[in-house]
C-alpha cells in the first residue's frame, strides 16, 4: 500500500517548490565566497592590528600557501577524518534514534536511563578516550565512536523531546485507528518529531568532527586531528591552521548537505 | 483468515451502548462535567445529542473512544451488547479536523489503513486507494487528492477528515460535529453520504444544528445542566432523513426550548 | 625469521628520537633481525600505559615517570637508555626580569603536566630560600614557548635545553635557562625505554638495543650526514630549521651504551621523590632497571 | 498591565500541577541512588571481567576511598569547575539567543553568518583554545569563554529553528493586531519557541563541563581538569576518577535543575 | 497624545471598502480561486458573505487583513474611502480559534492589548482587564478565565477567540465564521452581543448559516462559480438584526437555491 500512497505526493511538490527555491545555486555560492573574503580580511586585520606573532597567529596568507604547498597531505589526511565523521554520525544517529524511542515507548526505561546517560556525557570524552583506544585500537573505529559518543546526547535530547512533545489530538486519533505503539511511532510521533530532530541532526553534523578530532587528538597516526597536533609540535602554526581550514570546508559542507536533505524530508515545515 | 474476520465482522457489527449513572470529573479542574447521565445508543441507529456549548458532549464522546482514560475520574457503567471490548470497535471522528500535515489530502483519508493488524496485501491496497479516491470524491475533493492540508479551506479539511472516518469499517462510529464547518448544501448532501454509508452502524452524532439532528436522529438526546444529563426526546415515526415538516418543527421548537432554558 | 617489535615513541617523532630513526633507516634493525613499527602519541603519559597493559611492546619514557609508574604497581622495566643526561630546564627570557632563581618569587610558572614538577621545583628554589608556594604554577598544556613568549607567565619548567631554547631563539627571543642539576635535583635519565615486566621478549629487547647502540655510533661519528638521514625519514615535518638546530643541540647527548644502567642513579632519584612525597612507596632499582 | 495580568495564571496552575507531580521527590531520590548503583555495578564488573589493570580503570571502591580521603581537595577544585560551567553557560545562552534573534530579525544577517557560524563551530575549541589562553589569560575567563563556545551553536540552532518554526496563524494574528517585530518575537515566537529551545538548554547543560574541562587541560591553575591531569601525570588514577566522579555529579545536578526550570517555564507542554 | 488619537480614531472610524475586479491565485497552486470579484462594503454596517465550502471565502478575507501578500498573485484594486492604511484598521478574527497554549483564556483575550503603541498606563491596564473579564461574562465563560485553552471545549474556545475579537478597538472588523462552534442559542446570543458591540463599526462577516447571514446583513454577498465572483443579494429592508418573517423564509431559499445551482 504504502508504494502506492507514497507516490502520489510527488504531483504537488514541484508546486510546493517552485516558489522556495528562487534563490539561485549561484547566489549562494557568490555569498559563500564573499562570507570568506569577510572572514579572512577579520583575521588578516587581527594579525596586524594585534601585532600577532606567528607561532600564535599566522597571517591568511602564510596558510594559504601552506595549504597550496602541502595540498596532498592536506587532502589525504581530510579525507580519513572526513570518513571518520561520517561514520560516526551515522552510528551516532542510530544510536540517538534507538536510545530516544527507548526511552519513549518504556517509560520505566527513561527514569532509570536518563541519569546513567546524561552522567555518561558528562565525562568529557576525552577522559574516556584512553579506555576507548585501549579496546579499540589505534585505527579509525575509535574515532567513529569519539564522534558517535559526541553528538550521540544532543540526538537523544532532540529525538527525544520531538516524539513526546506529538500533539495529543493526533496520538488520539492514532489510537482510535488501533495502532500500535510501533505504528503509532512510524507513521505519526516520527514525522511529528521531525522538525524537532532535524535541530539535533544540525547540531550533531557541526559538532561531530569535535569528536573525530578529539580522538584523533588521543591517539592515531592519520586525520586532520593528527596532522594539527603534529604541526602545532613542530610549531608549524601555519600547517595547523591550513589543517583547520580544511576541517572547516568539511564542516561546512556537510552542515549545508544535511541541511537540504532536511528541508528535503520536511516540506510542511516553512 | 482476514477474510473470515472480515466475514464474522460483517455479521457481528450491531453493537449497542448503555451508558448507566455517568459521572465525570477532569483530574485537572473541580468542576464536574456529568452527573447521573443514562444514554442508551440503540445497534444500527443513529443517536444525536445536543447541548449548550461547553456542557460536555465531547468529553461524553472522548471517554467512550478511550481517550480519557486517564485524565478524568469517571463513576458509572459503560455496557456494550453484545459484550466487547469497545477498543476495537470505534470510529472516532474528533471535533478539530486533526488532519496529519505531513500527509496528502489522499495520504490522510488513507491513514487508517497504516494501523492496526497488517494485512496488506497489495490487491487489498488497492482496494483501500481506490475507495479513498472515490470517498474523496463523494466529499467533493476529487481533484484536491494531492494538496496538503495547508493547502485545503476549513470546511475542506473536515470533509477529509470525514472521508478518513467513512473509510474505516468498524461498528461504532462517534462522530463530534463533523459537519460544522461546511456550508448549507454541502452539509446537507454530506449528511446524506454519511447515512448511506453508515446505515448499518452504531452511529453517535454531536451536532449543535437542532434540524441537522432531528433529519438524522433514531435516537435524540439532549444535555443539560451542570453538571450535565442527557433527556431523551421522542423523534418523529417518519424514517431518516426525514423531510422538514410540521412534527420537525415542533421538535426543533421544544429543542430550542430546552437550550434556551438551560441557558436561565 | 623477522620479529616485529612495536615501539611508541613519547611525542612525534623528533631530533631526541635520531639513533630509532637512524637504526630504522639504516636497516640496523633489520640486521638484527626484528623490524620495528614506531608508533606516535599525542599524549606522553599514554605509551607507559600502553606498555603496561600489553598493547604495545616498547615505549619511550622518562625516568622520574617510569618511577612514578612502578611506584604505582605498573608492571614496567627499564630496557635502554636513550639519552642519559636530564635536558629539562627552567626557562625564563633573557631579558634581566628574572636573573636569579631568587626573582622568580610571586612569579607564574607555566609547567606541562608531569608527576615529578612539586617536587623538582622545590627543591630547586629551596637553594635560594624560597619554595614552591612561593610561585605560582600553571598548567599550559603544550603551549610551553608561547606562552612564556607571550609574556603570560614568568618561567616555564618542561622546557628541553635542546628544543624550547631554540625554538624561542628562532622566533627572536633569547631565553635563560636554569639546570635542576645544578639547583640540588640529582641527575636522572631523560630518556629511555621500558618494557612489560611481565612479558617482554629478551632475545629482542638485546637485538633492539644492539641496534640502538649501532646507530647512536654512527651518529657521533657522523653528525651531519646522520642529521641529512634523520630529516629524509620526513622531510616534509622533520626537514626544517628548527630541527637542525635542535639536532646540533641533541647529538651528542645519546647514550653511547644504552643497555647499560647505573642503578644508583635510578636508587637516588627514588630516594628523592620519596622524600618530597612525589611517591607513597620506594621502588628498589634492581627490581626494574634491567641491563640486557 | 503585563504586572497584573501575569498574576492571573497562578490560581489554575496548581490544579495543572496536581496531576503532574504525583511523584514525590523521593521517589525520584531512590531512582537516582538505584541508578547510581546499577553503574557502580557494572563499573566493577567491567574491572573484573575484562580484568581491568587498575591504572586503566580502577575498581569504584578504589576510587570511592579516594574520593573520602581527598574530598576537600576534590570539593575546592570542583567549586572552580562549577563556577566556569555555570557563568560559561549563562554566556553561552544569552549569545545564542542574540544570534538567533538577529538571523530570525534580519534575515541577510543570517545568510551572511550563517556560514561564519558554522565554520567557528566546526573548528574544534580545543584548537583555538591555545589562542584564547593567550587572549584571555589562565583564568576564570577563558574557559568560560570555552564552555560558552561548545554550546553556543545548539543553543543558536535550537533557538532559531524554534523560532522560525511558530505556527504561521499566532504569526498571522499577531500581524493584524499591529504586532512590531519585537514584540511579535516576545510575545509570539519566544513562548512557542520555547519547547525546542528547552532542547537546546538541555544539550548545553550536558555538553558545557566539556568545554570548561577542556580549557582546564589547556591551561589553568585549578579546576577539575587541572586536578584530573595532575593527577594521570602522578599515576594516581583512583584520583583521576575521583574528579571525574564529581564532575559527573555536577552535570546531572545542573541537568535536573535546569529541566525542572524549564518545566515550570513551559506547563503547556506535556 | 494617546488621548488625541483615540479622539480621532474615534471620529474617524468609519472606513468603507471596494474591491474592484478582483483575482486571486495562490501561487502554490493552479487554480485561480478569484476572479472578476466586486464587492462593496459599505462603513458603519455589517457585510456577510456566503458561499459553497473552498470557494474562496477565507481566503478573500485574509487578503484583506493583508495576511496573503507575498503567497498569491492578486490583480484588482482594493479602495477604501477614506483613503487609509487598512493595516492599522484591522481586526481579524480568523476560521480557526488561534489561543495561545501558554496564555490563560484572560491573558487570551488581552492579547492585543500586549501589541502596537505601547499606551500602557496602570490606568489603562486597569480599564482593559477590567474589559476582557466583561467580555469574557458576557460570552458566558465569567468562571473560565484563569482556564488554559487546552481546558476548554471547542465552542468556549471560539468563545474565546470572539472576546478577544472584541476587545479591540478598530474601524474594521473580519470575522471568519466566528459562530460555527455553538449550540443555536448560545450562536443567537453571541449575534446579539456583536451586533450590539460592533454597531459603529465595518464588519465583515463570512458564514455558513444562511439564516444567521440574513438576520445580520446590511449587504449580502453570495459567492459563486470557479474562480468565484461576488453576486450581491438584496436584503430586507428591516432593521437588523432582524427576526423570522415571510421576506426573511424567501431569502433564505433564494440562497439555497445559489449554493444549490452553484454545486451543479
Ligand atoms: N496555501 C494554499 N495553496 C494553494 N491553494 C490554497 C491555499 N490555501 C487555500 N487554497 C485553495 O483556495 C481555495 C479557497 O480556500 P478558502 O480557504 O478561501 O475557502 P473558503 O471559502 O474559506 O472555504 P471554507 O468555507 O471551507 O472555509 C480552496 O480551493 C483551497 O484549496
Ligand atoms: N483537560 C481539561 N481539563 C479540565 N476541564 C476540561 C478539560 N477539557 C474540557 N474541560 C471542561 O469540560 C467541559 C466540557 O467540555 P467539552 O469539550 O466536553 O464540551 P462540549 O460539550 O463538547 O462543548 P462544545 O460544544 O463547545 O464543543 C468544559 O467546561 C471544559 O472547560
Ligand atoms: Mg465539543
Ligand atoms: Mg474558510
Amino acid at each position: 500500500m504504502s508504494e502506492l500512497t507514497r507516490v502520489e505526493p510527488i504531483t504537488v511538490d514541484p508546486l510546493l517548490r517552485e516558489v522556495k527555491s528562487k534563490q539561485p545555486l549561484y547566489k549562494s555560492l557568490l555569498r559563500m565566497l564573499v562570507s570568506a573574503a569577510v572572514i579572512i580580511g577579520l583575521w588578516q586585520a587581527v594579525v596586524v592590528i594585534f601585532e600577532m606573532p606567528s607561532f600564535i597567529l599566522p597571517s591568511p596568507f602564510a596558510v594559504f600557501e601552506r595549504l597550496i604547498e602541502r595540498h596532498q597531505v592536506l587532502f589525504k589526511h581530510g579525507w580519513v577524518t572526513a570518513q571518520e565523521i561520517i561514520l560516526g554520525l551515522l552510528l551516532g544517529l542510530s544510536m540517538g534514534l534507538l536510545f530516544a524511542l527507548q526511552m519513549l515507548l518504556f517509560k520505566p526505561v527513561k527514569r532509570w536511563l536518563l541519569p546513567l546517560l546524561i552522567a555518561s556525557q558528562a565525562i568529557p570524552v576525552f577522559a574516556i578516550a584512553p579506555l576507548l583506544m585501549l579496546w579499540l585500537g589505534y585505527g579509525i573505529a575509535s574515532k567513529i565512536v569519539m564522534a558517535a559518543l559526541i553528538i550521540f546526547f544532543p540526538i537523544t535530547t532532540c529525538c527525544f523531546d520531538g516524539l513526546r512533545s506529538t500533539p495529543s489530538g493526533y496520538l488520539e486519533l492514532a489510537k482510535t485507528m488501533g495502532a500500535t505503539k510501533w505504528q503509532m511511532l512510524r507513521h505519526i510521533q516520527f514525522p511529528a518529531a521531525l522538525p524537532t530532530l532535524a535541530s539535533g541532526i544540525r547540531v550533531a553534523v557541526v559538532i561531530a568532527p569535535i569528536g573525530a578530532v578529539a580522538g584523533e587528538w588521543v591517539g592515531s597516526s592519520e586525520g586532520l586531528g593528527y596532522l594539527m597536533l603534529q604541526a602545532n609540535a613542530r610549531m608549524l602554526i601555519d600547517e595547523m591552521f591550513a589543517a583547520l581550514f580544511i576541517l572547516s570546508v568539511l564542516s561546512i559542507t556537510l552542515y549545508f548537505v544535511a541541511d537540504k536533505c532536511l528541508k528535503k524530508l520536511i516540506p510542511w515545515e516553512a | 483468515m482476514s477474510v473470515d474476520k472480515q466475514l464474522l465482522s460483517g455479521q457481528n457489527n450491531a453493537v449497542s451502548i448503555d451508558i448507566v449513572d455517568g459521572y465525570l470529573r477532569y483530574h485537572d479542574s473541580a468542576d464536574v462535567i456529568l452527573a447521573r447521565l443514562n444514554i442508551h445508543i440503540p445497534a444500527r441507529a443513529w443517536t444525536c445529542i445536543l447541548g449548550r456549548s461547553g456542557c460536555g458532549k465531547s468529553s461524553l464522546l472522548r471517554y467512550l473512544a478511550n481517550l480519557l482514560e486517564d485524565r478524568v475520574d469517571w463513576a458509572g457503567e459503560v455496557n456494550t451488547r453484545p459484550p466487547c471490548d469497545s477498543k476495537d470497535q470505534i470510529t472516532y471522528m474528533a471535533q478539530q479536523d486533526l488532519l496529519m500535515p505531513w500527509l496528502s489530502a489522499l495520504e490522510n483519508v488513507m491513514l487508517s489503513t497504516k494501523f492496526g493488524a497488517a494485512h496488506s496485501s497489495a490487491k487489498r491496497t488497492h482496494l483501500m486507494v481506490d475507495k479513498a479516491h472515490a470517498l474523496l470524491q463523494k466529499v467533493g475533493l476529487k481533484d484536491k487528492a494531492n494538496y496538503m492540508p495547508q493547502q485545503l479551506s476549513g470546511g475542506m479539511r473536515q470533509r477529509v477528515a470525514l472521508a478518513r472516518t467513512l473509510l474505516q469499517d468498524k461498528p461504532i462510529i462517534l462522530m463530534d460535529e463533523p459537519f460544522s464547518a461546511l456550508d448549507a448544501v454541502t452539509r446537507y448532501r454530506l449528511q446524506n453520504l454519511a447515512y448511506q454509508l453508515l446505515q448499518d452502524k452504531t452511529v453517535v452524532l454531536i451536532t449543535h444544528d437542532p434540524q441537522e439532528a432531528i433529519r438524522l436522529a433514531d435516537q435524540l438526546y439532549i444535555m443539560q445542566g451542570r453538571p450535565a444529563f442527557a433527556e431523551s426526546l421522542i423523534v418523529p415515526k417518519s424514517v431518516t432523513p426525514r423531510n422538514f415538516d410540521a412534527e420537525f418543527a415542533e421538535l426543533q421548537q421544544t429543542i430550542m426550548g430546552r437550550l434556551e432554558q438551560d441557558y436561565e | 625469521d623477522t620479529k616485529t617489535l612495536t615501539l611508541m615513541l613519547d611525542w612525534f617523532v623528533n631530533p631526541n628520537h635520531g639513533p630509532v630513526i637512524i637504526a630504522k633507516e639504516r636497516g640496523y634493525f633489520a640486521a638484527q633481525g626484528i623490524n620495528v613499527d614506531i608508533q606516535e602519541p599525542a599524549d606522553p603519559s599514554m605509551p607507559p600505559k600502553l606498555v603496561a597493559a600489553n598493547k604495545v611492546d616498547l615505549a619511550i619514557s622518562y625516568q622520574p615517570s617510569l618511577i612514578i609508574d612502578v611506584a604505582a604497581g605498573l608492571p614496567l622495566i627499564r630496557s635502554a637508555t636513550l639519552i642519559a643526561s636530564p635536558l629539562n630546564t627552567l626557562m625564563v627570557l633573557d631579558n634581566n626580569n628574572i636573573n636569579d632563581l631568587s626573582d622568580l618569587k610571586g612569579k607564574k610558572i607555566g609547567i606541562a603536566m608531569a608527576g615529578n614538577v612539586e617536587a623538582s621545583i622545590d627543591t630547586m628554589l629551596k637553594t635560594v630560600g624560597l619554595n614552591y608556594d612561593d610561585v605560582k604554577i600553571i598548567n599550559v598544556g603544550w603551549a610551553l614557548s608561547s606562552s612564556l613568549a607571550s609574556g603570560r607567565v614568568d618561567a616555564i619548567w618542561g622546557g628541553l635545553r635542546n628544543f624550547e631554547a631554540n625554538q624561542l631563539a628562532l622566533e627572536g627571543f633569547k631565553a635563560k635557562s636554569f639546570f635542576p642539576e645544578d639547583y640540588g635535583v640529582p641527575r636522572y635519565d631523560e630518556l629511555i625505554f621500558v618494557a612489560n615486566a611481565n612479558t617482554y621478549d629478551k632475545a629482542a629487547i638485546i637485538a633492539f638495543n644492539k641496534a640502538i647502540e649501532q646507530a647512536s655510533l654512527y651518529i657521533a661519528k657522523n653528525p651531519q650526514k646522520a642529521w641529512e638521514e634523520f630529516a629524509a625519514f620526513a622531510p616534509d615535518t622533520l626537514n626544517n630549521e628548527l630541527n637542525k638546530l635542535a639536532w646540533n643541540d641533541t647529538f651528542m647527548h645519546f647514550s653511547a651504551h644504552p643497555a647499560a644502567a647505573d642503578l644508583q642513579r635510578y636508587d637516588d632519584y627514588a630516594q628523592f621523590m620519596y622524600t618530597k612525597k612525589a611517591i607513597t612507596t620506594q621502588p628498589k632499582a634492581q627490581d626494574y632497571v634491567l641491563s640486557f
